[in-house]
């Protein structure tokens, strides 16, 4: 038994108790210090995530380098990680993206300026030893194997977001701002957790349903090979039940919508870093799952359901993408696009087809990273000026034209353009989707239309035009902040060129999730006998 | 005589001291109520003791001392101190729970 | 040899990653180094065109695969370069006027302070333009095609401070994304129907699909072929484009990538020629496009947006020759070829004169400039010449072989595509005489500038000079030398094929008619705006002139049926969002509230009344344990 | 089944501990229901003794009885002893609702046990053959040892926590005599020392307030602590009464008309009158 994997989520788990756990004080040299601390404590998880996929062998068995601790032996329960070719590219992204969020949010948790905020010793301390906590729970979800390890750390993952969202603003709002913040953690924290709620009763539905049939497990690899090999027949009405009550968790988290209306609060009040921390890390772990949990347990359900979903999916690419149009903050308009993002990723999974599949794999990763780097840009704008409101920019590009080409940059990832990474995925998704649903596959189309819209519009208000006055003599990117997008948009570029290196570690797991739904892509209608490309005829 | 009626005897002075911390409000004295409580489950661990014919029931009696010991402790000093500020040892004095 | 096909594609990018990422230090001599690699693209795309003429014509197309780009079980695309006779006219072409333009550019943009970037954003677009016209399957083009979008992007907006510039950039993006929409939907068409997307497969399985399917597919392609080309009805972007500097004008909206439809199409013949009903369209397209474009150019006083409604028509009349089929689709490559050198020219020379007028731009503001620019003038009236199909000039047997195959197409259909070609031929020759007398000659009308300063004209630099020489040359001889023989049609008929037409007349009449028609044009032209002296302000006009004076309303029609809609439900759904979905449930959660601040009435703050509830838990405990004991 | 010795044991031992809990629960002052416990307490170590629980019977004698029941009196003491509760319910219902609640469980148990079959009692001889304590000892050490550590270190976070209570923490300086005198004077509330408790030739206790010369009440002469606990002895009335008495009788063997009778102090209004303000008050 390898310790990697255990390795990999305690690293930042100790790193939050450690960081936490530094002396205060408000000195200079003593938040350095956290910083610091903090900042290796994510390198080194990022370390051992590359290590995780270095030994991941992707012609293997689905999950590898597997632990497993008895932890409650009367219910089955035990902490048991194991690392599938989806969780591993997740893992991989989240310890990616942690140092740079951090790196991004280096002064977010500073003593914020006299007048009234909340002011605590703590306070950088807390911050950085909330983003670790985040990551190491991230880390569990995507690498638990035991469904109620899973569920307990999808869970616990809210409590750091909570404080996160509700005690680190960006210092752009408006005057009751803390107001608004606590209105947006709150409300992040009701929707969540309600969630949750109904999934945990399904969690302990399926142990019952389970354990009536023998197999009180909570292991998920055990509980699948019993579906599809038939030990382990749940009733139709019951399994759809069952994922209903895991899907409710997950659409609310991933979001879906119309369980949305949280995100565009949580992202707008949060910090940057926050903000993509929620969309591009904690919002990935939803819908994973629903690839995960809710296909592998209930693969008729699933079948059942994904009209609907697909339908709902739908609604929420277009919709998030009309709404970002229509929005006058800048934050708020990421939220937005990221909604109708997460539409095509639930899309491609429940297409499922292998192209739908793995496009919706490749889509968290490289939303995740596109997003990061288009919201971290946007916020650097954002502390620059103080204000979050699109109108208070305008010509920045004059002023700053790095930071105006890394936020072109960011904006066009958005919009998938093909070289850069959301391409790839987003056109596997409607290919995917299309050669099983036509009509819903054309109408997502249209979404690519709106995501020119709304990320040209947001660069043309801010960056282009004469050069307003609140805007003249902004700083352009420091290099802390080069340091942060550069390695976002190397990425970016280079899993646009060559997704091989992602798509070699998912296919496998893709194919073995369709395998457990009994789904095979539907044959193209008229095949050409060699599909190499390279022959002329 | 069955040793029984020991239990009933334990389950009547259990009840008279739940009721009397509903009834008191004399700190003091709810306090003595509960302690009063806590022998009475003494005495029906000691009873369960003779009954099974071994000793867990007195050593789970002999915890129960303990902390009645560390709970008393801690309550009375709680008591002292509210006296202090409160120059009251009615419990119904202290009520900033509500809202 | 083969390895040089990467080569090509990766000299220009090289040359964009290393001016855009490149400091300062290259501020100096940065527009020398993309020049020179877009000349090096040139020479590699030179040495490769020599290669392939060294072989016999069956042998003539060769593929360099690279790597696999996408694999996902039956979805592999591959970064696969195709060059074969049809590349290769596209290879010659781009990087040669490529680098033509290159060179202008750097007298042009001799001021410009952003000029690294300019030439990295030049650079940029060549490799984007040569991935799109050197992929071997759908999706690699789709990369050159969104490429060579996002490169016209950038250089529309290049003046972004102006933030005419900015909204031009962004609309010429987005229709361009309605187009590249149609072009993604063919593709997933496609991958359902053959389970792969790549030219030669797809070609040669799609006599085995239904007509419907092929249509369909056609019909998708034709809407990426609308919008990259500026054809009805996704033309409106290419007037709005010329805010970009005039070197871009030059290259990219009107030589190389606008001409990408086209491409498109010539390329996608094996599916085109199965698809009557599609082609169809796409004449339809290209017949009301040829004469739109005409028009909106007769009414412009910009001289830039009167040559660019000249695009939009020339390429109507590719597009309509192009959906003629085999009778067609190598002289609407021809044609593109000329138009390549003439209109590039057109534009330089246009560029020419605004350089040396303070940037002005309407051409009612000019006049009397033949004497002050003598290069710019003759150059520009040789481009002309071609342009208007002037007897032996370059555009003269393009132009005639598309008219000659659209009477060929035979019946009413034939009849009436002819006479719109030959009515586009009319208004062409109106509308460039009217540039060309209102630019070089009558009287000057000359106006001071914003800071009031009366221009003072005079010949541009040498490197703006000499390419358009280059243009001219080619303007005058391209077109000879590639109907001498043949030539361009049997080099290219491999890939094409080629089916001769039966015009209903000798061809040598056609080209009489064309030429009479030519002079009636430049005839009206000269009456109307070469005898008299020419108002500086624009007179009100008729209703069809106001009316193409706002390119026949398109805009209007855009903004009232899209935009104003669009927009007024963007901001429906966020009242929705936020009133609606976000208004329920706040809603719920203050019913909640309320109901809660009844219930904690019962939270009285005493002790002993939670202890109660405690007990009285207590007992309902006891009591349902005894009770489920009992039962 | 139990001898008869055990049996009369248990009915006289049963009837003091009921006895004495409900003189807990019904006693009005603190001390008495402490006494009352205590007494519960005894008759149930008896208890435990009789069943064989020798060392729980002992520890209950000396631990409970002895030290816990002892701190409970040290903190009546504290809080004040004859303090009392009046017996008044001021929660509404609450009163009702826990006797019912008592009634209701108390049934409950009664009756579940009943319901049990508790016919076999092992008895302990077998567990206690090495002696009880020895027993016990067996188990705590071996069986039980983990709770053993952890109850005792409970019991030293208990006593830290209740010297972290009771601890007042020492926020400034104390203040020296002549401190203290300066302060007062620059407050000026009472500058002088408070009056001396009134010493009357019947009553020489701190209990009773001086009178100040129109015959009120001097609050300040009484200690505080038995002011808190409202333990002033007025005895005012009574003096005056006498004092009253005393001019009448010179006036009727001087033989002044009334009218030109002095008049002692009216109706006393001694305690109704604002007491002087404590210091806490005046800031």
């Amino acid at each position: 038994m390898s310790y990697l994997l255990s390795a990999t989520c305690a690293v930042p788990a100790a790193g939050a108790v450690l960081t936490a756990a530094l002396p205060a004080g408000t000195g200079e040299a003593r938040r350095r210090t956290t910083k610091a601390v903090a900042l290796a404590v994510s390198a080194a998880t990022l370390g051992l995530a590359i290590a995780v996929a270095a030994a991941f062998e992707p012609d293997g068995p689905r999950y590898q380098l597997t632990e497993s601790y008895s932890w409650i032996r009367s219910f089955g329960i035990s902490f048991s990680l194991g690392a599938d070719g989806i969780g591993t590219v997740l893992a991989l992204l989240t310890a990616v993206l942690v140092p740079l969020v951090m790196l991004a949010g280096w002064h977010d948790a500073d003593p914020a300026a006299p007048e009234g905020s909340f002011e605590s010793k703590r306070r950088t301390q807390g911050f950085f030893a909330l983003i670790l906590a985040v990551e190491a729970m991230v880390l569990v979800s995507f690498l638990a194997t035991d469904v109620f390890v899973f569920y307990v750390f999808f869970e616990a993952m809210l409590i750091p977001m909570y404080f996160l969202i509700g005690g680190f603003g960006d210092r752009a709002g408006g005057p009751d701002s803390a107001r608004q913040r606590s209105y947006a953690a709150v409300k992040f924290l009701l929707y969540n957790l309600l969630g949750g709620l109904v999934m945990l009763a399904a969690v302990i539905g399926l142990y019952v349903v389970a354990g009536d049939q023998g197999q009180a497990t909570f292991s998920l690899p055990a509980l699948t090979d019993a579906i599809s090999s038939g030990k382990l027949v749940i009733d139709p009405t019951v399994q759809r039940a069952l994922f209903l009550g895991f899907f409710f968790a997950f659409a609310v988290k991933a979001p879906l919508w119309p369980l949305h209306t949280w995100l565009p609060n949580a992202m707008g009040e949060s910090t940057a870093g926050t903000a993509v921390l929620i969309t591009a890390v904690v919002d990935k772990v939803g819908t994973f799952a629903m690839l995960r949990f809710c296909l592998g347990l209930f693969p008729d359900a699933s079948k059942t359901f994904a009209p609907a979903i697909l339908v709902l999916s739908l609604i929420g690419i277009v919709y998030g993408a009309l709404v970002a149009i229509g929005q006058k903050d800048i934050k708020r308009l990421v939220a937005y696009a990221s909604i109708s993002h997460f539409g095509f990723i639930i899309m491609g999974i429940f297409a499922m087809t292998s192209q739908g599949q793995s496009g919706a794999t490749l889509y968290m990763v490289n939303h995740g990273i596109s997003t990061a780097a288009w919201m971290l840009v946007a916020g650097f704008l954002i502390s620059r000026r103080g204000s979050r409101l699109i109108a208070d920019y305008g010509g920045v590009q004059k002023v700053a034209p790095v930071l105006a080409g890394t936020f072109l940059i960011g904006g066009l990832a958005t919009l998938s353009l093909p070289g850069l990474a959301p391409f790839v995925s987003e056109f596997l998704v409607l290919v995917g989707t299309f050669t099983r649903y036509p009509v819903i596959g054309i109408i997502a189309t249209f979404g690519i239309v709106l995501a020119a819209l709304y990320a040209l519009m947001l660069y043309q208000r801010t960056m282009t035009g004469p050069v307003k006055e609140s805007v003249t003599g902004m700083p352009d990117l420091k290099a802390r902040e080069l340091a942060v997008v550069a390695p976002l948009v190397a990425l970016t570029l280079l899993l646009g060129v060559y997704p091989q290196s992602l798509t070699r570690i998912v296919n496998p797991a893709v194919n073995d999730t369709l395998s457990q739904v009994h789904r095979i892509d539907p044959a193209p209608a008229h095949p050409v006998a060699a599909t190499n490309g390279g022959e002329q005829k | 005589m069955n040793p029984v009626n020991y239990l009933y005897l334990a389950a009547l002075l259990f009840t008279i001291g739940a009721s009397g911390v509903l009834i008191r409000r004399n700190a003091i004295v709810l306090f003595m109520c509960v302690e009063l409580m806590l022998n009475a489950s003494n005495l029906a661990l000691v009873t369960f003791s003779r009954l099974h014919g071994n000793l867990d029931g007195q050593i789970l009696a002999f915890f129960t001392m303990v902390v009645a010991a560390a709970e008393v402790v801690v309550g009375l000093a709680i008591i002292v101190s509210i006296f202090r500020t409160r120059h009251s040892a009615s419990v119904d004095d202290s009520n900033l729970m509500k809202l | 040899m083969n390895s040089l096909i990467p080569l090509l594609v990766a000299a220009p990018l090289a040359g964009a990653a290393l001016l855009l990422l490149g400091g300062r230090a290259l501020d100096r001599f940065g527009h020398w180094i993309a020049t020179a690699l877009a000349a090096l693209s040139f020479a590699f795309g030179l040495a490769l065109f020599a290669d392939m003429l060294g072989r016999d014509a069956e042998h003539r197309a060769v593929v360099e695969r690279l790597y696999t780009w996408i694999p996902v079980d039956g979805f592999q695309a591959d970064i696969s370069f195709q060059l074969d006779q049809l590349s290769i006219v596209f290879v010659l072409l781009i990087t040669g006027v490529g680098s033509l333009i290159h060179l202008y550019s750097v007298g042009y943009m001799a001021h410009d302070e952003r000029r690294r970037r300019f030439f990295g954003y030049l650079n940029l677009f060549l490799a984007a333009m040569l991935i799109l016209v050197l992929a071997d399957n759908y999706l690699l083009l789709y990369v050159g095609w969104e490429g060579v979008g996002l490169a016209s992007y950038l250089l529309i907006g290049f003046w972004q401070h102006k933030p005419s510039a900015a909204t031009a950039a962004k609309k010429a993006f987005i229709v361009n994304r309605v187009g590249d929409m149609g072009l993604s939907v063919a593709i997933m068409l496609m991958f359902a129907e053959f389970g792969s997307f790549a030219f030669g497969p797809v070609f040669g399985a799609a006599g085995d699909a239904s007509q419907g399917k092929l249509t369909a597919i056609a019909l998708m392609l034709l809407l990426a072929a609308c919008g990259k080309s500026a054809q009805v009805p996704l033309q409106s972007w290419l007037g709005d484009a010329m805010e970009g500097p005039t070197p871009v004008s030059a290259l990219i909206h009107a030589a190389t990538m606008v001409t990408a439809g086209v491409y498109l199409i010539t390329r996608s013949a094996a599916i085109f020629n199965l698809a009557p009903d599609a082609q169809t369209a796409v004449v339809v397209v290209g017949a009301v496009t040829l004469v739109f474009g005409a028009i909106v150019g007769c009414a412009k006083d910009d001289i830039k947006k009167a040559l660019a409604g000249s695009t939009m028509s020339q390429i109507g009349y590719m597009i309509m020759a192009a959906g003629l089929g085999p009778i067609g689709y190598a002289f609407a490559i021809m044609h593109l070829v000329t138009h390549g050198f003439f209109k590039a020219g057109l534009f330089l020379g246009a560029g020419s004169v605004m350089h040396g007028m303070n940037d002005e731009v309407n051409m009612r503001h000019y006049g009397g400039l033949r004497k002050y620019m003598p290069v710019t003038f003759w150059t520009f009236l040789l481009g002309t010449g071609a342009l208007i199909g002037f007897p032996l000039l370059s555009g003269f047997w393009s132009k005639d072989k598309i008219i000659d195959a659209a009477f060929a197409k035979g019946g009413a259909e034939g009849w009436i595509l002819g006479l719109c070609a030959l009515t586009g031929a009319v208004i062409t020759a109106f509308y460039m005489t009217r540039v060309v007398l209102l630019t070089f000659f009558g009287e000057k009308r000359w106006q001071p500038d914003g800071d009031g300063n009366l221009p003072h004209p005079h010949e541009s630099p040498k490197t703006m000079t000499i390419p358009m020489i280059v243009l001219a040359f080619g303007s005058v001889f391209a077109g000879g030398l590639f109907t001498l023989g043949s030539s361009f049609l049997n080099f290219l008929e491999p890939v094409t094929g080629h089916q001769e037409g039966h015009p209903p007349f000798n061809s040598y009449v056609v080209s009489v008619i064309a030429t009479v028609c030519m002079l009636a044009g430049v005839g009206l032209a000269y009456v109307m705006y070469g005898r008299g002296p020419v108002p500086v302000k624009a007179p009100v006009g008729s209703l069809l002139t106001r009316a193409a004076r706002r390119d026949l309303l398109q805009d209007d029609f855009n903004h009232a049926v899209l935009v104003r809609p669009g927009s007024a439900l963007a901001a429906t759904l966020v009242w929705f969002d936020s009133k609606g979905l976000d208004g329920f449930v706040n809603g719920l959660a203050a019913a909640i509230g309320g109901l809660s601040g009844r219930l904690r009435r019962i939270q009285t703050g005493y002790v002993r009344t939670y202890a109660l509830s405690m007990f009285g838990g207590t007992l309902v405990l006891v009591a349902s344990t005894l009770l489920m004991r009992s039962v | 089944m139990t001898s008869t010795g055990e049996a009369v044991q248990f009915w006289v031992l049963a009837v003091i501990a009921v006895g004495g809990a409900l003189g807990m629960l019904l006693m009005k002052k603190a001390v008495h229901s402490a006494l009352c416990l205590a007494a519960t307490m005894l008759s149930l170590a008896v208890c435990y003794l009789a069943q064989g629980a020798v060392f729980l019977g002992v520890v209950q004698i000396v631990v409970y009885t002895g030290a816990i029941m002892m701190l409970f009196l040290f903190v009546v003491m504290l809080v004040g002893v004859s303090s009392e509760d009046s017996l008044k319910e001021q929660l509404k219902g609450q009163r009702v609702a826990a006797v019912l609640c008592g009634v209701g469980f108390g049934v409950l148990l009664i009756a579940g046990l009943a319901n049990a079959k508790l016919s076999h009692f092992t008895g302990l001889s077998e567990a206690n053959a090495e002696g009880n304590v020895q027993g016990l000892a067996k188990l705590i050490f071996t069986k039980y040892v983990w709770a053993f550590e952890v109850t005792g270190a409970l019991l030293i976070t208990a006593a830290i926590g209740a010297m972290v209570l009771t601890h007042r923490e020492k926020i400034r300086e104390r203040l020296t005599q002549r401190q203290l005198a300066a302060q007062r004077v620059k407050d000026n509330i009472q500058v002088p020392p408070l009056p001396a408790p009134g010493v009357y030739a019947r009553h020489n206790a701190v209990d009773i307030p001086a009178l100040l010369p129109d015959g009120t009440v001097a609050e300040d002469s009484v200690m505080s602590t038995l002011r808190e606990r409202g333990q002033i002895r007025d005895v005012s009335q009574e003096m005056l009464q006498r004092m009253a008495e005393l001019e009448e009788a010179t006036a009727d063997w001087l033989g002044r008309p009334s009218s030109a009778r002095p008049q002692v102090a009216g109706p006393r209004q001694a305690l109704e009158t604002v007491p002087t303000p404590t210091k806490e008050e005046a800031e």
